[in-house]
């Protein structure tokens, strides 16, 4: 295929000398063609000048503060929820619980998640009680006088334990194995029989977070006609709007969502946290309400990475081609669905490697757990299963007495390659970017 | 933050003044970098601060001669950039020098650190080693006493509620002996210490054998501490390896590490061993040639 | 005794949502004076986005990025956009705002034709002119056909188009079916100095070679690839959420969730090689998610190598790393002893 | 108890009543709407919300606001403006040191005290000079390169 660009700016080929230039880092803005060009971000200019507003850098006059009450136990039924003193103290506007919101559940996926718990927390991040205040000071005294009675329940932190029949069930009565996902290629057990050598290892990762360095921030403000906006550091606008409209349970032309500029996202500002209890409370108030996520609240009631536990088993001829490759994947879905859905797909999909494999099969699985959701985070199932494959790459380039490079290249996938999932692979550039990194590192080859 | 009354004091008179006049709801604040992130985190409540930063008294590093004097209103970026506490006391001004970050140590003060009696401060090990007094001012006036007396247990200080660290000395027979400081963290900024060491050492002219050896280890017992055990095992060995080695084992018998959720009592008590050898071979280093 | 290895990992990550429908949208007006105006839903979120995108309109249009105007993020203003997620915006919405500009320069062609006196296929567009081609004294500014073709003409020159990439279901059973349309590919190669004493880990260098198909803007390209080593680095080493048996989060600040600071990230030497994907905006695919997926794995080869221990699990804690030296020592000392 | 207070912000005398418990970060971002210093962590974590305190840096969510009475604060909007930007903010937007631009001012804040006291600082002193600045976006290599860049900018300029 013909390429449609003329390229000014040389790429840099394998070999050549980096493309970071020390004076001149961009070019003349003005320059054409404008693809290829090292220009710098349109906003920076603002950013240095701290000029640029984020979400928390705005204010309305009136504004009220919102600060939610967070779980106490990670499992344990509600059994009563009492925000009457807390509306006591002065400079609080109002306090809603569970029994405010006209729909009290969302997610991408699965609908399994409320906006403040009723019946039972799932998670120390559940959110059970907000208040509106003058201050965020004030706001967050109140949140001391809101009581809630709570009956704890065993809980399950450990995703293997999770899986067990007798486990206790975080969302009763479904099994706590909420997703799977299953992939089959070829024969794989035949293949494993045949196979030359075959390598079986076990792979855990753990719980990771975003840390962007902008906390989440929202604002919400209805105007007299009905409608509201909300001014957000939601990366999806599309889907909050969606999701605010069903859980207000007013026409999705009622919903305004604006963003600007986020302070870093890495996945973990893809959906709605805190606005509908803003839209909530700065209904009842007729004000508008900014909340701002604590920097521990970014930990427990955002999502976070899921950790995996990855089996593979992989059968290998003598000359190192992989010929079957067995993946079991389970994944602690943390208390809600939120994006693992997609996640663990994606995991699946992805988890026999970039590699020319003829018998593949490969399962997923996640389950609930008591720990923060997992949801979607840079690489989405991607680094956790990339961790496993490359870790067994390297074990079976060992047993069999091969160079790591060289495995990878007799095993790679190439123009025209067929995926797990049976898919033409095309503008396939694994090779090149094997032999790429191998030479601008030095990487010598070497026979054990 | 929950509301609070605030104070400023001027001298060192008024300022234990307030503090008795308001205990126990009061506290002083220094450089503020490990209050105001409790107060933050919601775990104390005082209702009345006073501000010392003003103190004059608790100012200034000088050279006395009772010996090397640190105002506990000094920086941490103060100590470690002090040409008097490089010259005389360098292992204290590379702890000082490895409290959190360039802004924590534009505000953290020495005093602060010392008083807050976490037992992984930074700056405590170097300052036991070279057996440092703690100046302390009161209602009644001052008392001085060795320094390992401040640390009663987790942030818990000798100190009664309307006493203030006014500074520590550094004895003059001690200044300029060989010193060094270790700290072991999770990463290379902005990180408290798993384990943290320090060694003061003094050998034969021959630099053959040890005479005599202070050991002083951080974030391994509930205050810092003095390795004695090891200190008097290594007095009078020859400075060889393998003498190192089971001064490090007995070093970590000394110490009582907890499991926590940033390494196991095991792993210290290992790295106890590690931090022990390389402070003592750092201080050997840093001695002139024979 | 610090030893020192190498370690490598290669990646595959796809562009775009994993099976269900993931559009783009997006308007594109040439404005009076020859400028032109971009509305898109997605949200800049610091990856530079909304610059790529700039340059892709200007690139297609024929005039300077400086000259392109973008309004982003308001669903009361901006067509649909399914968001800054799955490495998408520069390929799904990139094609959208390619096609919108296509659209609006469709327009201009036609009324520059007459005006010019030759067909439209006759026509291209460079430095805010259009052109005749192969007739360089022939041609005119993009601003004034605009303002003739909007004030004369009344036919404001505006473009809008949609675009979501085709992909086929996966059947339940098998799995078997088109998950994603396009996939990059990657490359980093890690040297670590393990200290064999502590346990402690440091990663010296990392190289890493990237496929995103054209780079539309190398330097933010290059930008998320050390950005995203950077999380590499800490998911590799450091960070991780610890939980008491009682399921309270034990790291909840950043002072004891350890994400790497300057003095923790190494040396990184990022190379961009070139490809090409026909189905993307002038070639361009897309960088944001792979730059991260293959690090830890590289950094974990590279303590195999130093020290011949594998971690099974991350984080490679100096604890976890030195608990294996020991494990491998009583090993071999127990397997010498009984030979 | 409020206290009125007098801080030279950016070169200019202000005045402000404070309660106690009010920081530095506060007074600047919701009293005097310099919402160019960040809140990041609120606890002295991460750097964002660096300022100028008489001349070095520190996290202003650490400082309570009457502590600033009489004293100086310089913050990013006092570094420079669009005609005539600091050259470290010239640096950060020609090398791409920023992406999401949350960490920039108080980076930029410590950077400008490096580069104040030492205008030719090795790889390592920067380094160590803006530890205290976390980022999440860029993994620091263009922030190096840019603050380098910087410094050899402003000594060509002084000589």
């Amino acid at each position: 295929m013909e390429r449609d660009v003329i390229r000014k700016v040389p790429l840099v080929k394998p070999g050549e000398p980096g493309m970071i230039v020390e004076e001149a880092p961009t070019e003349e803005l003005a320059g054409y063609p404008s693809v290829g060009r090292r220009i710098p971000r349109r906003d920076t200019i603002f950013q240095v000048l701290g000029q640029l507003k984020y979400i928390n850098d705005l204010s309305f006059p009136g504004m009220l503060y919102a600060k939610v009450l967070r779980s106490r136990y990670a499992h344990a039924r509600i059994l009563r929820v009492d925000v009457s003193k807390a509306l006591e103290v002065p400079g609080v506007v109002a306090a809603i619980t569970a029994d405010d919101i006209p729909v009290n559940s969302f997610g991408p996926s699965l609908q399994d998640q409320p906006v403040l718990a009723k019946d039972k927390v799932r998670h120390m991040g559940d959110g059970i009680a907000a208040v509106a205040a003058v201050s965020e000071q004030i706001a967050e005294e109140a949140l001391e006088k809101i009581v809630v009675e709570y009956e704890p329940l065993p809980v399950v932190l450990d995703p293997l334990e999770a899986m067990r029949e007798d486990a206790p069930r975080i969302h009763e009565p479904r099994s706590n194995i909420y997703w799977e996902w299953h992939i089959r290629k070829g024969d794989v057990e035949k293949a494993l029989a045949e196979a030359h050598l075959v390598v079986q290892e076990r792979y855990r990762t753990q719980m990771v977070e975003h840390v962007s360095m902008e906390t989440h921030s929202s604002i919400a403000m209805w105007d007299a006609g009905g409608r509201l906006t909300v001014w957000c550091t939601v990366g999806r606008i599309t889907l909050a709007r969606t999701d605010l409209a069903r859980i207000l349970q007013v026409p999705v032309s009622r919903v305004r969502v604006v963003s600007t500029q986020l302070g870093g996202n890495f996945g973990g500002k893809n959906e709605i946290t805190i606005e509908p209890v803003l839209a909530i409370l700065a209904k009842k108030t007729g004000r508008p309400v900014k909340g701002t996520y604590s920097r521990k609240e970014e930990f427990i009631a955002s999502t976070t990475r899921h950790p995996f536990i990855m089996e593979y088993t992989s059968g290998v001829t003598a000359e190192g081609r992989i010929i079957a490759r067995k993946v079991r994947l389970i994944a602690d879905g943390g208390a809600y669905c939120s994006w693992s859905e997609t996640t663990l797909g994606k995991a699946t999909i992805l988890s026999a490697g970039p590699y020319d494999i003829p018998n593949i099969a490969l399962d997923g699985y996640v389950v609930y757990t008591n720990k923060p959701m997992t949801g979607a985070m840079r690489g989405f199932g991607a680094p956790q299963v990339c961790f496993a494959y490359e870790s067994h790459m390297d074990t079976i380039a060992h047993r069999l007495g091969m160079d790591p490079l060289q495995i990878r290249l007799l095993n790679a996938y190439d123009e025209g390659s067929i995926s797990a999932t049976g898919q033409i692979l095309h503008s396939v550039a694994l090779k090149k970017t094997l032999l790429a990194a191998a030479e601008r590192f030095g990487w010598e080859v070497k026979e054990r | 933050m929950k509301h609070f009354e605030y104070f400023s004091a001027h001298s060192a008179e008024e300022a234990v003044a307030l503090l008795q006049k308001y205990s126990p709801d009061a506290l002083p604040i220094a450089g503020g970098t490990e209050l105001l992130v409790r107060m933050k985190q919601n775990l104390i409540h005082p209702k009345v601060l006073v501000d010392i930063t003003h103190v004059p008294e608790f100012q200034g590093i000088a050279l006395t001669e009772e010996g090397l004097r640190i105002g506990s209103l000094v920086t941490h970026a103060e100590v470690a950039a002090s040409p008097l506490v490089r010259q005389f006391a360098p292992a204290v001004a590379a702890a000082s020098g490895s409290v959190g970050a360039v802004q924590t140590r534009n505000l953290g003060t020495l005093g602060g650190n010392l008083v807050s009696c976490v037992p992984s401060i930074d700056s405590a090990p170097a300052l036991l080693v070279l057996e440092a007094q703690a100046v302390v001012f009161g209602v009644n006036g001052r008392r001085q006493f060795p320094l390992t007396e401040l640390f009663v247990g987790p942030r818990c200080s000798s100190l009664t509620p309307a006493e203030l660290l006014e500074a520590v000395i550094i004895p003059r027979h001690n200044l300029g002996k060989p010193t060094c400081f270790s700290k072991f963290g999770r990463r290379k900024a902005l990180t408290i210490a798993l384990v943290n060491a320090a060694a003061c050492v003094e050998t034969n002219p021959e630099r053959t054998h040890f005479s005599q050896v202070r050991l002083a280890l951080g974030a391994v017992a509930p205050t810092p501490i003095r390795a004695y055990t090891a200190e008097a095992y290594l007095a009078g060995r020859p400075i060889a390896q393998e003498v190192l080695l089971e001064a490090g084992r007995l070093a970590a018998e000394d110490a009582k590490p907890i499991d926590d959720f940033r390494a196991s009592a095991e792993y210290r008590r290992h790295l106890i061993g590690v931090l022990t050898r390389r402070v003592i071979e750092g201080a050997l280093a840093g001695m002139p040639k024979v | 005794m610090k030893k020192r290895g190498r370690g490598i990992a290669c990646m595959w990550y796809p562009i775009g949502f994993t099976v269900s429908a993931n559009p783009s949208a997006a308007v594109v007006k040439v404005n009076e004076d020859g400028t032109a105006t971009v509305l898109t839903g997605t949200v800049e979120i610091g990856q530079g986005s909304l610059t790529v995108l700039a340059q892709i309109a200007a690139e297609e249009l024929g005039i300077s990025p400086r000259d392109v105007i973008m309004v982003s993020a308001d669903t009361d203003g901006t067509p649909v956009d399914t968001g800054a997620i799955a490495s998408r915006t520069t390929y799904v919405t990139g094609n959208a705002i390619r096609l919108a500009a296509k659209e609006a320069k469709k327009i201009l062609f036609e009324v520059a034709a007459p005006m010019l006196g030759v067909r439209t296929d006759q026509l291209e567009t460079r430095q805010g002119r259009i052109w005749v081609i192969d007739f360089p004294q022939k041609n005119i500014s993009i601003g004034e056909v605009a303002y003739y073709s909007q004030v004369k003409l009344g036919r404001p020159v505006q473009g809008s188009a949609s675009w979501n990439p085709p992909t086929v279901p996966l059947d339940p059973q098998t799995g078997q079916g088109k998950p994603f349309n396009t996939y990059v590919y990657a490359t980093q190669i890690a040297e670590v100095e393990v200290d064999t004493e502590t346990g402690q880990v440091d990663v010296l260098r990392i190289v890493a070679a990237h496929d995103c198909g054209t780079p539309i803007n190398p330097m933010l390209v290059e930008g998320q690839i050390q950005g995203g080593i950077s999380m590499g680095v800490g998911f590799a080493l450091s960070e991780e959420m610890v939980f008491s048996s009682n399921g309270t989060l034990l790291t909840s600040s950043l002072s004891n969730y350890l994400i790497p600071t300057t003095v923790d990230m190494p040396e990184i030497e990022v190379i961009i090689v070139d490809n090409y994907d026909p189905t993307g905006p002038f070639g361009a695919k897309g960088v944001g998610e792979p730059t991260l997926v293959p690090t830890a794995a590289a950094i974990l080869n590279a303590i195999y190598d130093a020290v011949g221990v594998r971690l099974y699990s991350l984080p490679a804690t100096p604890e976890k790393v030195l608990k294996a030296l020991r494990e491998k020592e009583a090993q071999n000392n127990t397997a010498s002893s009984t030979h | 108890m409020a206290f009125t207070i007098k801080v030279k912000v950016n070169g200019e005398w202000k005045t402000a009543d404070v309660e106690p418990e009010m920081t530095l970060l506060e007074l600047l971002r919701e009293q005097w709407g310099l919402t160019g210093t960040k809140l990041g962590c609120d606890e002295g974590d991460c750097g964002a919300c660096t300022v100028l305190f008489d001349g070095k840096p520190v996290n202003s969510c650490l400082v309570l606001a009457v502590r600033a009475d009489g004293h100086e604060v310089v913050t990013v909007e006092g570094l420079g403006t669009a005609e005539r930007p600091h050259p470290l903010q010239s640096a950060f937007e020609q090398h791409g040191a920023v992406q999401c631009g949350f960490c920039a001012p108080g980076m930029l804040i410590s950077a400008k005290a490096l580069l104040d006291a030492n205008p030719e600082p090795t790889e390592q002193e920067i380094r160590e000079a803006l530890a205290g600045n976390l980022c999440r976006c860029t993994g620091y290599t263009k922030i190096v390169e840019a603050v380098k860049s910087a410094g050899r900018a402003m000594k060509s300029s002084v000589k």
